[in-house]
């Protein structure tokens, strides 16, 4: 069913946690659909240093929310906002389709992260 | 690394005595049963023995059952044969809200067509209300289809008191009986049954077949045409092998049903009992003791989804199923849970695990010594968890 | 006593290779290819490898393939499915009066559903004639079913051109490929076929399991209602040991057919000659040459009747079939052999050789051997052979 | 399928043949459906003397042809009149149910043998 890739990012996720008091955080899925993915994004300049996520899912889910935090840790905003669902399914070698389009929203739970970054920077 | 199978009302593994009959019957006995020569009448033999071996294990007359490709075929049969032998394209159908999909989609498909459908409601245990039933029929109902017992949280249905009421008003009463004959006795006069579904694999029978029982005198109309096999009521070359399986299947299950399910009950109860135990946050779905399959565990691990859990278990070797929408196919988890009341979020944690004749103690020691841990790392990772225990 | 068996078109022993897998699946692999478990993905790797072996066979792509329960059900679906997909309830159906009753008989009942059915004729030889299906071709026409060789007297039909013309019509165009798939070349592309009907237990292959292929864009409405399996096009727990052993088989008859076929018109010739040669007033049914199976032997032997034949041939250990009325459990004698202009009388006295993979010379001449003295004896009693005698 | 006794018959028909200038011949069914039955009588005063017959048929056709002229040889015209398609079927432990109406013709055929010799004696 998944790729052997997906399976080692669901056993061992990479950055799986919360970072307190984050730049940014992003939240895509609820809970009726069976999927909630958190990303918490800390940015310095235009790098993003630090990364993790909270993940409510099935294994693509986690694996997508693992891959994708490995993808842009230490990459530019720009960097992290060219990452799409797409390639993320990629970067694990492919996702069952039905996968494909209910538990691959970690690059948007990222791009909803940065979006939260650039709303408080606004702000302040 | 080693293998624990508790997924048994998925399906079982074939008993090393069907599988031997069966071979037989695939390499050196394989007449078609409609030939007249030896080969043929050997093949007849063996299948009429295997019909009354069927209909032996729910107090049935050997004519009343007729073979089909697995319970599916049987459900669809029983719904699709009534509504085809009505005098009238139309009429009233009732459904219980936790029957199986083989039931429930023929009966969409059937409200499709024009027929009406009622929906009869589950209570928190996932148990059919009598009174619902009384309510629910009308001078126009043809069929009530009600499951004998659930697959997935094991509630076993009062049938004979439906059967009462139903026989009472005059519609037609199937069964689906998939996942309780060989288990539970189950007897198609107590019970005041007019059809009733079989499946073998769920019984260390094959896959692929299962039966109709059609009491004398309820007329359906046949879903296959073509050869006149079954009395015209089924055609296509018969699984004679499959059949014969099924039937010593039949003769094995009867033989060790009583024993078997009090070993399994103690088994359940053990699991039940300790995940609870062992675990916070722990829903147990289905009804306990004697109104349970004696081989169903499902509880639902609040703020872990269930194909993580499943995923988990595997790694370790544990072979279980989960209500979860990510297992179904579909995007909502199981309609079962949701009817008996559970919210989304819940239904999509849940697991079931379904004991079998292999299954011993150590088996379930095994299970509770890791879910725990695994529960534990996925609830780690959840941000449901988080909230839940921050809102504590 | 030493058994011949000759009946190799009503069903063939399962292959001891197949057979091996088969109890594997059964016993050892059984997961439930839904399942997502370890158990779960194993029987689901093996039931696509399964899915593309058959597809192998026919020249198909596999997502062209879905498992049934048998031919039998494979026909039901094309035909019923090709007309529960139609927007309209209604049209026109074409099929040929050689056709089995799987396919007649569904037609039929479509037919009294108020479908319109044109009924191709045969020449004496058992074939469709090419300008009969151009001229029974209508604007409403939506299916045209054309069987690839008949069950009973061998003919192979001149699919690829009936193909032809259907495709530029537009119907869609079903195939019964029960008696041809694993026998002589089938190739989906090259016959123009949108629907191909298959099965397994005539090719050393398990009963109860078949396939229907569909080509890509046909849209066929399902039968079996249920679980989302086969892409919800038929429901139903797989049958997974089933499957894999079709699939076995596909693979072994694409590996020997070549070498199988000439061996097997070799021994189907000397039969038919040898019989026409030791016994007089014999007639030989279907055409001779590349035009027939290469395992069919069918020959009407006047002045006695069918079943005598097959009940006498059965007590020397030998296992044909007939065309007798007596063995098809109707009234009416063979309907092929009536389309092909037979007199009742003469269909009546027809018998059927179909050779296997086991035959060898030796068997061939042990019915040459025996066959002159039973037609002998059962003539000596017969009151027709007697006034064709004095006739003379 | 068959009972063992329809078998017997079936093998080891008695009184196949036919009588040259038998005192009565009775006819049954038609090739269309596959079974003609013949039966020759000779008779004696009232006694059935000699008996054969000849059929085209199956399994049950031939069986029961062969034990309606055993039950009956040397019997009475009386008696052979009492003989029914019924009882030739329970004489031979039996029919298969779709041959009880459709090969099961023996009895009728004795009788139309019975009154063909009625039909040449009264004209004589
Ligand atoms: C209650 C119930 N009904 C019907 C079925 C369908 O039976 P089968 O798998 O033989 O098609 C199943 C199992 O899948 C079942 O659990
Ligand atoms: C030409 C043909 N079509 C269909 C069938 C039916 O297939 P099955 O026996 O698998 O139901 C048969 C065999 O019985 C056949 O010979």
């Amino acid at each position: 069913m998944y790729s052997e890739k997906v399976m080692d990012h669901f056993t061992n996720p990479r950055n799986v946690g919360e970072i307190a008091d984050a730049d940014g955080v992003g939240e895509m899925g609820n809970p009726q659909c069976g999927d909630i993915m958190r990303i918490y994004v800390d940015i310095e300049g235009d790098i993003i240093k630090d990364i993790k996520f909270k993940t409510f899912g099935c294994g693509a889910a986690v694996a997508t929310s693992s891959i994708v935090t490995e993808m842009v840790k230490g990459k530019t905003i720009t960097e992290a906002l060219e990452v799409s669902n797409k390639t993320v399914a990629e970067a694990l070698g492919g996702l069952p389709p039905l996968k494909m389009h209910c538990s691959n929203l970690a690059a948007d739970a990222l791009h909803a992260a940065i979006k939260d970054y650039f709303a408080k920077n606004i702000k302040e | 690394m080693r293998k624990i199978y508790l997924d048994h009302s998925a399906t079982t593994p074939v008993d090393e005595e069907v599988a031997e009959i069966i071979r037989i019957y695939y390499t050196e006995k394989y007449g078609n049963p409609s030939s007249i020569h030896s080969f043929g009448r050997e093949a007849k033999k063996a299948l009429e023995e295997a019909r009354l071996r069927v209909a032996s294990l729910i107090g049935a007359k050997p004519e009343e059952i007729i073979f089909t490709s697995g319970g599916t075929e049987a459900d669809n049969l029983a719904i699709l044969g009534v509504a085809g032998a009505g005098q009238s394209k139309g009429g009233h159908l009732i459904i219980s809200a936790i029957e199986h999909h083989a039931v429930l989609e023929t009966a969409e498909y059937l409200a499709k067509m024009g027929y009406e459908l009622t929906i009869l409601p589950v209570n928190a245990e996932g148990i059919v209300e009598l009174d619902s039933v009384g309510k629910a029929l009308r001078p126009d109902t043809i069929l009530v289809s009600v499951m004998h017992a659930n697959n997935e949280v094991g509630a076993i249905q009062p049938i004979e008191e439906i059967g009462r009421i139903v026989r009472e008003h005059g519609a037609v009463f199937h069964v689906d009986a998939v996942q309780t004959v060989g288990k539970i006795p189950v007897d198609v006069e107590k019970l005041g049954v007019d059809l009733l579904t079989m499946s073998a694999h769920k019984i260390y029978g094959p896959k692929g077949v299962g039966a109709l029982y059609i009491r004398k005198g309820v007329r359906i109309s046949s879903l296959l045409h073509g050869g006149s096999q079954e009395k015209k009521r089924r055609s296509g070359t018969e699984n004679t092998p499959g059949i014969i399986g099924f039937g010593k299947a039949c003769q094995l299950a009867a033989q060790r049903m009583t024993e078997e399910a009090e070993k399994l009950k103690k088994l359940r109860d053990m699991l039940l009992n300790g995940i609870v135990e062992r675990i916070d946050c722990v829903k147990i779905n289905g009804p306990l003791g004697d109104l349970r399959l004696p081989n169903n565990v499902n509880v639902s691990i609040n703020f872990v989804e269930g194909e993580s859990l499943l995923l988990s278990l595997d790694m370790l070797g544990i072979a279980a199923s989960s209500g979860s929408a990510c297992t179904s196919g579909s995007l909502d988890p199981s309609h079962v849970l949701l009817a008996m009341g559970l919210s989304h979020e819940v239904a999509h944690g849940s697991l079931r695990f379904s004991l079998g004749r292999q299954n011993t103690v150590e088996d379930i020691d095994h299970v509770l010594e890791h879910l725990p841990e695994i529960v534990e790392r996925l609830r780690a990772m959840s941000p449901l968890y988080h909230q839940a225990a921050k809102k504590k």
